[in-house]
């Protein structure tokens, strides 16, 4: 039974490597760019916003494929689902912050 | 292939006839009975020690300024010349009692001891999913708590700035107690993430056949969500406590604003040694991230624990078990984005405050829901008063005068008045003390059959509870008349300063007496541990005639649990059937001619 | 309709509407216990095993529990709509204009309250806390500073005029502590770093309080909310509500002796 | 009977299609999610409050951190070829791989230490201000993590190996599971990266 298993999984070995090669080009040119934008001395507001679109584009990437996370089971993607969402309430708190110091003088 | 698959467990069947030393038995054990009887042994001893930081305190909150009689010699010069008690020993054993009870004392054993010891036996499964991590996480919970003892024979003494630990008070007072907080706190963060790793992956992978989701007792899934909220909670104070770290050890100023000037000293900025530039509020807020999930880690194992307790003693199904679990779910989501009720008056504006008081009342609905049906539970049942049911009903208007107490701190306009004082005292160990502790006692009483395989006796836990009723209330109650009339916390005097407090003052000693009173009525129950320990072994495997799947094991379990896998056939509470002829039908005894439970359980 | 609380006497303007959301929770939460607890015992009694040896699968069976959870529900909503959050609002954003009220400046410390009044032109001189010397100027006030000419500072001293509106920025020179004043249903965090505005209207001059207590030693105090150190549990300033007169009396004293200083500084500088 | 064996270690759980490691380490990195989480709330905090903020950061290398970001997300196709080679069964291949990837990580260590150095030399510390504490603290619980990672992985590369003849399927698992938090730390440190280093700083020269 396991084998059968693990032949199942040697069929997608080679394509899954060739998907692999393709998410490192991919990688190394965005970060290529993304050095790249830095020298363009962009606003500030643009600056972080381009760099931070492209840093997610790549972890997505990384997450998607070397991580599997693509093709992983639905209890994963419900774990990180709840993480995610309690990330940006983590990411609430400069905002509070920045609400305090309106009264700061 | 399949060759290999069943290496694994002739390995673990040939290890289980050896005879174990005495270290991998008790010390170094993987066995998650073992390392739940250490995390409750340990847990107790601390919560017993948190409790003596605590009367010592209340000597001097009755009593500000007169040597303490007979033992005032013990604590030397630096702390009690002549017996008096210096303020900063007085401070330096408030924030060591909050931090111990809370992290040391409640949550090892509630989640350590009670989640290890009961949820696999629980679910039906053979231990935890990982073993060597659970012995793990013991350990730096051990070391967590060495260090934190320890830190009170560091030069100058133990943290003195608060369980909150709130900069930069932490980072100008001396230097050392607040260094070994900081590390201790890092270790027990570390415990709990790995024991809550374990809890999720055990309760989701090791689930007994047919257990399904909703067939798990109200326990497993109270532990559920604890372990969430320990997973998710812990890192931002995990990330907070390195931030403080650096601040104290590398001069960093993250939490330490510019033109500081402490006893006339520039602290911070130009021509200081920290640059300045960062912000206190910043700590409380990933400080606050974690507390107030933390408050519901104190609570939900607890009300797991009632939840079993009334089932069993009303001998019929819970009521509302599906809301209760909804609602554990809600809380645990909810707990996320209240933490800012803390911090009402550092400033906020209004929308924030709008925000957070919104949160705040929609979180107190679920636990108005499962209050409820907890109460409703009995309506119909046949109560026996055991003395686990004793205190788990005492935990039901216990818990509610604390929840009700914290609905005018979530709302900021009284909560102008009652921050800080007394009254927030009062309300959070109405939840903590007479509320979980007695949970925990409960579930000692309720499980010591299951982990002894012995009885302990009625007679001494009726003496055990009665007095702790009356003390407790005895402790608490005064507590919220003191905070209404403005007294603030962490006094080192008791309010004897202040003239707002005067009228209030005399309830010290009441609150101090019913304290002493309160370990007195401890005796019986510490007599009633150790001597049943050598009462014989009568129990057997189910003597509360509960139908929870622990109670199909024999008493002690053996390494491994079960004798047969076990599976479930039914609901959790499946109390007086009717057309049965026993007032229980375990989850665990197959029906009547009928087939296994379906193969795959969902 | 509040004295049940045991709150402290009241001394301000917003205070009593404060103080009436507070007993109205308290008055919610009295209920709900009452009815909770007679249930509770009433069930206790009547479903003990003795009454009752045969426990019923079912129980309950009526969802009034539904309406008495929504009712809860309700209840909070009209807490937190109609008077919570107006009224904290009320407190942060409806600051009284600088013009209209008696302005300090208030500088926590270990273990201190430093009060630092603008003086006659409004204006708080500039401060900077490399000259800050802990005897003579605690706050380092700049007196070179124009500004800072006519500034009256002191040191656990708060004088107020009654009957006018009182704005007090609120900020501290180490660590945390919290500025509460009980009577005046006050409380705020001073924080270093951060600057707040703090106001309140007393109502009550220190005088009519001491007749109306019967108490002639009576003084208000400032109280310190928040562990800030070994002391903080004696860190007490103290106020004084006057009349405008008497205030206004005292404040021209202060310019006096200010003018004096200076005028020995003149002959000996 | 061995009643202590613990079910689904290595082969997944019917229902859920997953086993315990799996599930156990997604969820460490969840927790590991909110720890960054927690960073990156702290830096954007105190970057918005801060007017002195950048102080130090024109000291910053880009070229060495260039290479860093190359040398990880190398590292990381290393690994998972490493993971790739045990799935096809190739142990020489699998041993090549993983030494890569070990390698690599230490290649990156390498390199931080050379730029720690140079901060060090130019009198920069975690002290100068809150964007090197910032720096020094964030990038140390990277590399913290980075050595974590090689650890673990230089150990299934030499000792932890011979699993591959006793349980090979649950080997290939760890190699899976000690994979995942490998590539988690070079995806934190591609936030890292553009974040510390790129991003122009307000008020840099006062
Ligand atoms: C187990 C711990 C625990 C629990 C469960 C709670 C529950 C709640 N807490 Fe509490 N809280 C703490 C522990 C806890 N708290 C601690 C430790 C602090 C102080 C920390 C510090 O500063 O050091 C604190 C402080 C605290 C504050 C900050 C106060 C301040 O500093 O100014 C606030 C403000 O909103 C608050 C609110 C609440 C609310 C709304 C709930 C709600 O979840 C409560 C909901 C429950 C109910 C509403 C009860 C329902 C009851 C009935 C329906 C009647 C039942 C009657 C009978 C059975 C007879 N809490
Ligand atoms: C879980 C949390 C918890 C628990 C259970 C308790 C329990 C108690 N607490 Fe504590 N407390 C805190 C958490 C807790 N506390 C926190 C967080 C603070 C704030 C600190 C700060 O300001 O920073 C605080 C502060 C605090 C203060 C205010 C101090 C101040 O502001 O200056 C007071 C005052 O009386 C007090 C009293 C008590 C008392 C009398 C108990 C009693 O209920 C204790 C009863 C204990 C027992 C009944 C244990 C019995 C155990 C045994 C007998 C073991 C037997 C052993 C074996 C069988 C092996 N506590
Ligand atoms: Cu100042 Cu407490
Ligand atoms: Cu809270």
């Amino acid at each position: 039974m396991s084998d059968a298993h693990a032949h199942a999984h040697e069929i997608d070995v080679d394509h899954h490597v060739r998907i692999y090669m393709r998410v490192f080009a991919a990688l190394a040119v965005l970060t290529v760019i993304t050095v790249a934008v830095a020298y363009l001395h962009l606003t500030t507001a643009a600056a972080v916003a381009l760099a931070l679109f492209i840093a997610t584009i790549k972890g997505s990437l990384v997450a998607c494929y070397f991580m599997h996370l693509i093709s992983e089971k639905k209890l994963i993607y419900v774990v990180m689902v709840v993480t995610v969402l309690f990330f940006f309430f983590e990411l609430l708190i400069p905002t509070i912050s920045e609400s305090i110091n309106i009264h700061a003088r | 292939m399949s060759e290999h698959d069943h290496a694994a467990p002739e390995h673990a069947a040939h290890e289980h006839h050896e005879e174990l030393s005495f270290w991998r038995k008790y010390v170094f054990s993987t066995d998650h009975k073992m390392i739940g009887i250490q995390y409750s042994v340990t847990g107790l001893l601390f919560l017993f020690f948190g409790f003596c930081l605590m009367m010592l305190m209340r000597w001097q909150l009755a009593y500000p300024n007169q040597p303490l009689p007979f033992l005032g010699w013990l604590f030397g010069e630096d702390r009690m010349p002549g017996g008096i008690m210096l303020p900063e020993f007085y401070n330096q054993l408030g924030a060591m009692h909050g931090t111990i009870m809370v992290f040391l004392g409640v949550v090892p054993l509630a989640v350590g001891g009670f989640g290890n010891f009961v949820v696999p036996l629980q679910i039906g499964a053979p231990d935890m999913a990982f073993p060597r991590l659970n012995m793990l996480s013991y350990q730096c919970y051990f070391v967590g708590g060495v260090v934190m003892l320890s830190s009170f024979f560091v030069p100058q003494g133990a943290a003195q700035s608060g369980w909150t630990s709130y900069p930069p008070l932490a980072e100008v007072n001396p230097f050392w107690g607040q260094t070994f907080w900081l590390v201790g706190m890092l270790f027990l963060i570390f415990s709990s993430l790995l024991g809550a790793v374990n809890f999720i992956t055990t309760i989701i992978q090791l689930r007994a056949e047919g257990l399904t989701f909703f067939r798990l007792p109200v326990f497993v899934w109270a532990q559920f969500v604890t372990a969430f909220l320990l997973l998710l909670a812990f890192p931002p104070l995990q990330a907070a406590g390195v931030f403080q770290l650096m601040d104290m050890v590398a001069d960093t100023s993250f939490f330490m604003p510019e033109g500081l000037v402490v006893s006339g000293q520039l602290a911070s900025g130009e021509g200081a040694a920290r640059a300045g530039g960062g912000s206190p509020i910043l700590w409380q807020h990933l400080f606050w991230f974690l507390a107030h999930p933390e408050v519901y880690v104190l609570i939900l194992p607890g009300l797991g624990i009632v939840a079993e307790i009334v089932a069993n003693n009303t001998r019929k199904p819970l009521w509302g078990y599906k809301p209760i679990v909804y609602s554990l779910l809600a809380l645990g989501f909810l707990s996320f984005i209240v933490w800012a009720h803390h911090m009402f008056l550092t400033g906020m504006g209004s929308t924030m405050s709008a925000f957070f008081q919104t949160t705040t009342m929609i979180i107190s609905i679920p636990s108005v829901v499962i209050l409820t049906a907890l109460i409703l539970s009995l309506w119909g049942g046949s109560i026996r008063f055991t003395v686990p049911m004793l205190f788990a009903l005492a935990f039901l208007p216990m818990f509610g005068i604390g929840g009700l107490t914290g609905l005018p701190l979530g709302l900021t306009a009284p909560d102008i008045h009652l921050h800080d004082t007394y009254y927030v005292i009062g309300h959070f160990h109405y939840v903590v003390a007479p509320g979980t502790l007695f949970a925990l006692f409960a579930g000692i009483y309720y499980w010591y059959p299951k982990a002894t395989g012995r009885r302990m006796s009625t007679l001494l836990g009726h003496l055990h509870f009665w007095p702790s009723l009356v003390f407790m209330n005895g402790i608490f109650f005064p507590m919220l008349i003191q905070g209404l009339a403005g007294m603030q916390r962490r006094l080192a005097d008791g309010g004897a300063s202040y003239g707002h407090s005067q009228e209030v003052i005399w309830l010290h000693q009441v609150i101090s007496f019913s304290a002493w009173g309160l370990a007195l009525a401890q005796l019986p129950f510490v007599v009633n541990f150790f001597a049943s320990l050598r009462s014989p072994k009568t129990a057997g495997e189910n003597p509360w005639h509960a139908t929870t799947i622990e109670w199909a094991a024999p008493s002690p379990p053996p390494h491994g649990n079960f004798a047969t896998v076990p599976a479930a056939y039914r609901d959790p509470y499946e109390y007086s059937v009717p057309g049965e002829a026993e007032d229980y039908l375990p989850q665990f005894r197959p029906a009547e001619g009928a087939a296994a439970p379906a193969a795959v359980p969902a | 309709m509040n004295e049940f609380l045991g709150l402290p006497e009241i001394a301000s303007a917003h205070g009593a509407s404060l103080d009436n959301v507070n007993s109205y929770v308290h008055w919610l939460m009295f209920v709900l216990f009452v009815l909770w607890s007679a249930l509770f015992v009433y069930m206790l009694f009547r479903f003990s095993r003795k009454r009752n040896p045969k426990a019923d699968y079912r129980g309950v069976k009526s969802h009034a529990s539904n309406y008495a959870e929504a009712g809860v529900l309700i209840a909070e909503v009209i807490l937190l709509v109609g008077f919570s959050i107006p009224l904290y609002s009320d407190r942060v954003d409806d600051l009284p204009a600088e013009e209209e009220a008696t302005l300090a400046r208030v500088v926590a410390q270990q273990f201190a309250w430093n009060v630092h009044y603008p003086g006659p032109d409004g204006v708080f001189g500039r401060t900077d806390p490399a000259l800050v010397d802990e005897t003579a100027n605690p706050i380092g006030l700049d007196r070179e500073d124009p500004m800072a000419k006519d500034d009256v500072t002191t040191i656990n001293q708060l004088y107020l005029p009654v009957n006018k509106p009182a704005l007090i920025y609120l900020t501290s020179k180490d660590v945390i502590h919290s500025f509460m004043l009980p009577e005046m249903r006050v409380k705020q965090d001073a924080i270093p770093g951060m600057l707040f505005p703090v106001w309140f209207e007393p109502t009550v001059t220190t005088a009519e309080m001491q007749a109306r207590k019967g108490d002639a030693s009576f003084g208000y105090q400032i109280a310190c909310a928040q562990l800030c150190g070994n002391s903080h549990y004696s860190m007490r300033g103290f106020m004084t509500i006057q009349t405008q007169e008497e205030f206004d009396a005292w404040m021209a004293e202060r310019q006096q002796e200010l003018a004096a200083d200076e005028d020995v500084d003149d002959i000996w500088g | 009977m061995s009643a202590a064996a613990i079910p689904y270690t290595v082969e997944p759980r019917p229902d859920t299609g997953l086993n315990n490691v799996k599930i156990g380490i997604w969820l460490f990195l969840a927790s590991e999610v909110m720890l960054f989480g927690a960073l990156f709330a702290g830096y954007i905090l105190l970057r918005v409050g801060d007017p002195g903020f950048g102080h130090g950061s024109e000291e910053l290398s880009i070229p060495m951190a260039f290479v860093n970001t190359l040398v990880l997300i190398t590292s990381s196709v290393t690994m998972v070829m490493a993971w790739a080679s045990c799935m096809r069964r190739d142990l020489g291949k699998f041993k090549l791989y993983m030494g890569l990837t070990v390698a690599l990580g230490g290649c990156f260590m390498v390199i931080k230490y050379f730029e720690y150095t140079a901060k060090f030399h130019h009198g920069i510390f975690p002290s100068t201000s809150t964007f090197m504490a910032i720096y020094f603290t964030l990038t140390g619980l990277h590399a913290a993590h980075v050595l974590a990672g090689m650890i673990v992985n230089g150990y299934f590369w030499l000792p932890g190996a011979k699993m591959w003849e006793t349980n090979w399927q649950q080997f290939t698992n760890r190699v899976e599971t000690s994979g995942l938090f490998w590539h988690f730390v070079d995806l934190v440190w591609i936030f890292l990266f553009p974040v510390l280093y790129l991003l122009p700083v307000p008020y840099a020269h006062p």
